[in-house]
């Protein structure tokens, strides 16, 4: 790997893309490349019969968004029959400023036996919940799904109030009284 | 550059030609409406009302549409012209939204994509709705909507895009259910849109026509009309992939645009002298344009003057 | 598909980064840092941030002043205008302070009318100059039933990062301190002044201040009665209330609210007002040193 | 809610500008005809009414009101000139998306650029520039009645009734064609000595005047870059595709009163020079073409009172 | 009446300001610039400094000598406009601090206020990457300090946002830099301070052309009879607003473009070096 450090700002001609390919934090705009971020100009080479990728690396991470295919953190604040209400708090281990709203449709929260789910017996309001963004969504929400092992409620607190901990993919146990609480569990990474 | 100031004008004698043809044309069509337009005829200055207005304090007379009782008097709810079948009562308004039946032929525009279905607008009372379950999806027309289909809803329409479609049914509140599952449905592509009032576009055995200028238009009966340059009809070789493409063909020549931007505004013109738009009268009104550049064809005078002559054509050509 | 409930139970096995966790569990973050002894920004739980003082830095106002306490930002600028005294008080003039916490100074407030927050500290602020007779109105008037002078002490924040109450108050009192007032003539009902670049010391008077009142803050964490001095945003988010000791420089007390469903003992009253006497020391010391 | 068009019509909009064929049949320089009336509100000092073909109808009143003047504390200026207080006001019924709150940006925006062009302050509220007079054109000082007492306020409204495109230019066509047509009742000043002042104003319709500098006011020419090209009088559709809109308020003798860039895209500097300039020769042409259609109206009225006869305005009846 | 602030009298007024018989003003005749360092081409020297917020995403401080303003940026957060949009919303709003200008303004934002965010954001929209944002909103905060030229404040507005964005890492296609100009006439007889009106311009404005100032300040914008503030992306050669006001010949107009897009190409070395300073800092 060769790179050549130097901070650029955006609208910065970096190269022809003759020269290199676009990266991430660039563009090309008439045959030329640009920065679209400040940061550090990086030139990767992967292999020879290819062009270098011309990147640049971000200073300030811009604040975190939801995308598709991204594993976002949320809390659960709202559950009715057809969906649960979350507000989305981080982004692929980044906070967001402000959350996002998003809904996990009942149809997404798990990937088998899809017509059985009960979304009360899944989530309960103040969930802490590991999804996935499935979809844009509407105007509104993002849409996201826990059909996966490693996705679904990864703390929560018990009627009672005591902590819950997980004890099967679909229940959990109250610290305090030993309760046992139905959840779509995440299983630890 | 060029620009034109006019002071306003009041209606000629050549307008109240124009506007008995229209009213002289819907009793041609709907032998049903003989008592009105012998009472047209008898009265040849339309009876005009204002919502309030008394229009019969005879009590023999039964209540339509458009109108209300108080105090055994027949009073107009809408500002319209009276219109009277044996008894019963009526006033058809000056402006009115599109209300449809099922089987009409319809332009609308994408206003939103919702859950499962689109909202569109048709010029009615209420957005239109075009379900998932609706459409031709791509990959034939056999293909089972798929839960996938439900998340990317704008691959297919997306705010903004014109369709055209058929009235398939009602809803509780009124608003329509429409379809595109048939291979002359679908998106609409390169031409350009028009608006006229509904209740000018008259309903007839096809809305599709190509005319002999290369131009195709697609008469909508909600007053949406879409012109647009002459494609191949020959529907079996569409290829359902390309239903929703947003792409225009390249092959849209200077004359081609010409011809769309000179029959759309044959139609603008026979809208504003309030003709009725089929496909006989755009192409009488295309002949008569023929004597004007296309950049006049804006205004007003010469918009009259290309109804009245289409108009003449028309009833020349009955006899 | 289910794991092993042995493992599980001990202790929730998923990690965050710290970011994420104080994003997800802020008390709990701040916990990990307090059973330390030290703040998550570094500080003892004690300590107060770095604060400095700038006089005159807006022209365009008759007096003005920027303090920054840590990531805090208030600008506040005096502007003297001419108005009708009240019926009541014929011969005294106005002194009228506003708190802006407008939404650039964080995502906390949105664009429109003040926020709650807002009106609280504007109205402490102006119980603070009204009850403890910062500045006789009297020596506002220009014409007695005529005309008075009207001080519009207006606060912007500009970064807030916590304890605006402090920043808010000693903004105000450095900025009111270097006011100078154009000395009006008064003829017929028109209130002339001479023009801003020809301003001396002749033509022009300062405010008699009587007292400065200076206020400190803490926040305070209920159930372990966790005193957090001169709190940052992070913190006040997660407090469950505050304490703010205002006193002037003789070390008198003007005001002591208590706001916030967290109770708090005599004795814990008393440290603040100790710790307080000694920080409002300190924030004088920086003013003057400005000054 | 803005406005929606295809991608499909966006394209095909694009590609007619590039090849000078709009989608109505005129070309890039081309205005709609205009229709325009003076004197069509009998209560105001002023009024007109402007249609462009296809939709806008704007509505502008001038009302003429005695008030006290405007004197900056810190120059002292503004004691001896009239004012002129500008409004625009889009009716919600005008379009779709100036239903409840959707109409307030436009209305404010509209109402600055009026402001700023029209009336002689600069854009800077703090300071009332004492060398910027004249780029309204309206000699304010002979608004003036009572210097550092009394003036005239004129009340500059403008309703937008219907919109079809081109806002800017047609209200400005408004602006200017109520200014031409208000009168302004003399005044006589008494002077009572020891400063003090008295005035009548003198209630004869003949002893009216005409707003001095009327004819040095500006007009607005709104360019509207779509692609690399730019044109006049967009329609709504071609509104909607375009990247950036230039207005340019150009007076009777070319100099440049005002430019403002709208929308949200940039233009080359080059192109941008060049907009410019082609919006001072359009606008020059414009204000020709429109004071003598102004001044035909004038003539005609005015032969009509010579002769005894009452002058009719068509007003709203008019087609 | 405003409920949610501390009340002050109902209506307050500026004093009326007096200057001694004998007391000289400056004038455009005067040989030097009002404050007398300048040339009518030179710019007052720039200080920009990004990140003085912390709560922001990204921020940036501005002064040019006495006008002073500060920028937050926010976002990309969820956007409160109903309706879906592929694209993002960048929404732009500007205040003047009560004590911001030599008349005090309130604490509402007013329809000039209104009209500035508006262009603002038409000014900065060009060059931001927004389809990379759907749903989402961008706000950009601006509160005016203090203002010494409104022509200069809405320049340095534009060049702060378009910095604050940037430092928020927001993908951007280019810096935007804000360039203003005043047409001041250099005929002598405008050397009274109150011209009357149209004669005094009609007779000398053809004849004699007036001067171009850049980045004037407020006491020169006392004389313009015309200014313009233009915005430019340096790299991708494009013009994102203009706004000029006041009457002015073809000429001259042509000539402040040009003038204002080479400023705005030296306002891009502050801003480039603002921002790379930014990078060494977090090092």
């Amino acid at each position: 790997m060769t790179s050549v450090a130097d901070a650029v700002v955006p609208g910065q001609r970096l190269g022809h893309v003759q020269e290199f390919n676009a990266g991430v934090g660039t563009y090309s705009h008439q045959n030329f490349l640009y920065a679209s971020v400040v940061g550090v100009k990086q030139i990767t080479t992967i292999s020879s019969d290819e062009l270098p990728v011309l990147s640049v690396q971000r200073e300030n991470t811009q604040s975190a968004m939801p995308d598709i295919d991204a594993i976002v953190t949320c809390k659960v604040v709202r559950v009715n029959p057809r969906f649960a209400a979350v507000n989305i708090m981080v982004v692929d281990g980044k906070p967001c400023t402000d959350d996002f709203q998003g809904i996990i449709r009942v149809q997404d929260v798990r990937a088998t036996e899809k017509d059985k789910v009960k979304i009360y017996n899944s989530f309960r309001p103040g969930d802490i919940v590991r999804a996935q963004v499935i979809s844009l969504g509407d105007a509104r929400s993002y849409y996201l799904s826990t059909a996966a092992n490693e996705l679904g409620v990864i703390f929560g607190t018990s009627v009672a109030g005591g902590s819950l901990v997980p004890i099967s993919w679909q229940e959990m146990q109250c610290t305090k009284t030993k309760a046992i609480e139905p959840r779509k569990c995440a299983k630890p990474m | 550059m060029s620009i034109s100031f006019h002071s306003p004008a009041v209606r000629t004698t050549n307008d109240g030609v124009v506007r008995r043809r229209a009213v002289g044309h819907d009793m041609d069509l709907d032998d049903g409406l003989e008592g009105a337009a012998e009472s047209a005829m008898k009265d040849p200055t339309l009876h005009v009302v204002t919502p309030g207005e008394l229009i019969t304090s005879d009590t023999a007379f039964m209540r339509g549409h458009g109108t209300y009782i108080e105090q055994e008097k027949v009073l107009s709810s809408v500002a319209g012209v009276v219109d009277r079948v044996n008894k019963l009562i009526s006033v058809r308004p000056l402006h009115t939204r599109y209300t449809g039946e099922i089987g009409d032929v319809v332009v609308g525009r994408i206003t939103e994509v919702a859950q499962k279905r689109w909202k569109v607008d048709l010029n009615a009372r209420l957005d239109g709705i075009l379900m998932l379950s609706s459409v031709n999806l791509p990959g034939g027309v056999q293909r089972r909507k798929q839960e996938s289909d439900e998340l990317q809803m704008r691959t297919f329409f997306m705010e903004g895009d014109l369709v055209v479609a058929e009235v398939q049914n009602f809803f509780a509140d009124g608003a329509y259910s429409i379809h595109t599952r048939s291979l002359k449905y679908g998106k609409l592509r390169n031409g350009s849109f028009i608006s006229v009032s509904p209740g000018l576009v008259q309903r007839s055995k096809s809305h599709f026509h190509s005319l002999s200028c290369g131009v195709d238009v697609i008469l909508g009966l909600n007053g949406y009309i879409w012109v647009s340059a002459h494609v191949s009809q020959d529907l079996e070789e569409i290829d359902t992939e390309q239903v929703y493409s947003n792409k225009n063909k390249e092959d849209i020549t200077p004359a081609d645009r010409e011809s769309i931007a000179r029959i759309a505004n044959c139609i603008r013109a026979l809208a504003q002298n309030f003709v009725f738009i089929n496909a006989t009268i755009i192409s009488f009104a295309y002949e008569a344009s023929l004597q004007y550049p296309l950049k006049d064809m804006h205004k007003k005078e010469v918009m009259r003057d290309i109804a009245v002559e289409a108009t003449t054509a028309v009833d020349n050509m009955r006899g | 598909m289910a794991s092993e409930p042995t493992n599980l139970a001990i202790s929730p096995a998923f990690t965050f980064s710290a970011s994420t966790f104080q994003k997800l569990h802020p008390l709990e973050y701040f916990r990990k840092f307090a059973s330390q002894g030290v703040r998550p920004d570094g500080r003892l739980l004690s300590s107060f941030r770095p604060t400095t003082v700038h006089y005159g830095v807006i022209t365009t106002a008759d007096g003005s002043a920027m303090v920054r306490m840590g990531g805090t930002t208030v600008v506040c600028g005096v502007k003297a205008e001419v108005a009708e005294p009240r019926l009541h008080a014929p011969d005294q003039g106005y002194l009228v302070p506003n708190v802006e916490l407008s939404p650039i100074c964080s995502s906390a407030f949105r664009p429109g009318a003040p926020s709650e927050q807002a009106q609280v500290v504007s109205e402490q602020i102006h119980r603070v100059l009204q009850e403890s007779k910062v500045l006789d109105l009297k020596e506002l008037c220009i014409e007695e039933g005529k005309a008075v002078w009207s001080l519009w002490v207006d606060v912007v924040c500009v970064s807030y990062d916590g304890n605006i109450c402090d920043a808010a108050l000693t903004s105000v009192m450095a900025a009111l301190s270097n006011v100078r007032i154009r000395k009006p003539t008064y003829e017929e009902g028109v209130v002339k002044v001479a023009g801003v670049d020809l301003l001396d010391d002749e033509n022009s008077f300062r405010l008699n201040l009587a007292r400065t009142p200076l206020s400190v803050s803490f926040a305070l964490l209920d159930t372990d009665l966790i005193l957090l001095a001169d709190p940052n945003s992070a913190e006040e988010s997660i407090s469950q209330g505050q304490i703010v000791i205002t006193l002037d420089e003789t070390g008198q007390l003007c005001a002591v609210s208590k706001v916030g469903a967290a109770s708090s003992s005599q004795q814990l009253l008393k440290q603040c007002i100790e710790r307080a006497r000694e920080r409002s020391q300190e924030l004088r010391r920086i003013m003057n040193q400005e000054q | 809610m803005p406005g929606l068009i295809s991608p499909a019509e966006r394209d095909y909009i694009l590609k007619g500008i590039e090849c000078n064929i709009r989608a109505d049949g005129r070309q890039r320089a081309d205005y709609r005809e205009v229709t325009l009336e003076t004197g069509v509100i009998s209560q105001t000092s002023g009024s007109a009414r402007v249609r462009i073909a296809g939709g806008t109808d704007v509505l502008v009143s001038v009302k003429a009101e005695i008030g006290p003047v405007q004197v900056d504390p810190e120059t002292g200026d503004g004691a001896d000139k009239g004012q002129i207080v500008c409004s625009v006001e889009c009716a919600p019924s005008a379009s779709q998306q100036f239903e409840g709150r959707g109409a307030d940006d436009l209305n404010n925006e509209l109402t600055q650029m009026m402001t700023r062009f029209l009336s002689n302050s600069t854009s800077n509220p703090s300071v009332s520039s004492t060398a910027s007079a004249g780029a309204g054109g309206i000699n304010l000082s002979k608004l003036c009645i009572i210097p550092g007492q009394q003036c005239w306020i004129l009340f500059v409204d403008a309703l937008v009734l219907d919109y079809g495109g081109n806002l800017v230019d047609a209200v400005f066509m408004g602006a200017r064609a109520a200014i031409y047509d208000t009168r302004i009742p003399k005044t006589e000043v008494q002077d009572l000595g020891d400063g003090q002042f008295e005035f009548e104003v003198l209630d004869d319709a003949e002893d009216t005047e005409f707003v001095e500098g009327r004819e040095n006011m500006p007009i607005c020419v709104t360019l509207n870059k779509i692609g690399a090209r730019h044109i006049v009088d967009a329609s709504p559709l071609e509104e909607l595709c375009t990247e950036a809109r230039l207005v340019v308020a150009v007076n009777r003798s070319g100099e440049l009163c005002g430019q403002q860039k709208g929308h949200d895209g940039g233009i080359e500097p080059s192109l941008l020079l060049e907009m410019i300039q082609f919006g001072k020769t359009t606008g020059q042409t414009l204000i020709k073409q429109l004071d003598a259609r102004l001044q035909e109206e004038a003539d005609a009225d005015l032969a009509k009172r010579q002769r005894g006869e009452p002058v009719h305005k068509l007003g709203f009846f008019a087609q | 009446m405003d409920r949610k602030r501390v009340a002050g009298p109902e209506l307050s007024v500026a004093p009326l300001v007096e200057y001694p018989r004998d007391h000289k003003r400056w004038t455009p005749q005067d040989e030097q610039r009002h404050d007398t360092k300048r040339q009518p081409e030179d710019m007052r020297p720039i200080y920009l400094k990004t990140g003085l917020i912390n709560q922001a995403n990204g921020s940036a401080y501005i002064e040019l000598e006495k006008t002073k303003l500060a920028c937050g940026v926010y976002g990309p957060r969820p956007g409160k406009r109903t309706g879906f949009s592929g694209h993002g919303v960048l929404n732009c709003e500007i205040k003047f601090a009560t004590f911001s200008c030599a008349k005090r303004r309130g604490h509402m934002r007013d329809p000039q206020e209104k009209e500035l965010s508006q262009i603002l954001s038409q000014a900065l929209t060009p060059a931001v990457r927004l389809d990379l944002v759907p749903k989402s909103t961008i706000d950009i905060f601006i509160t005016v300090l203090e203002s010494d030229g409104w022509g200069s404040c809405v320049a340095a507005a534009i060049t702060a946002a378009s910095v604050a964005l940037a430092h928020a890492g927001i993908e951007m296609l280019d810096l935007v830099a804000g360039c203003s100009a005043a047409y001041i006439p250099s005929g002598p007889s405008i050397a009274s301070p109150t011209p009357s009106a149209t004669d005094a311009t009609n007779a000398t404005g053809p004849s004699l052309a007036p001067r171009i100032f850049m980045d004037a300040d407020l006491e020169e914008e006392k004389y313009e009879q015309g200014a313009i503030v233009l915005a430019y992306m340096p790299s991708l050669n494009e013009v994102t607003h203009m706004l000029q006001s006041g009457k002015a010949e073809g000429s001259i107009v042509s000539q402040s473009v040009e003038h204002c897009v080479e400023a705005c190409n030296k306002i891009y070395a502050v801003m480039h070096h603002a921002l790379v300073e930014s990078v060494g800092e977090n090092k």
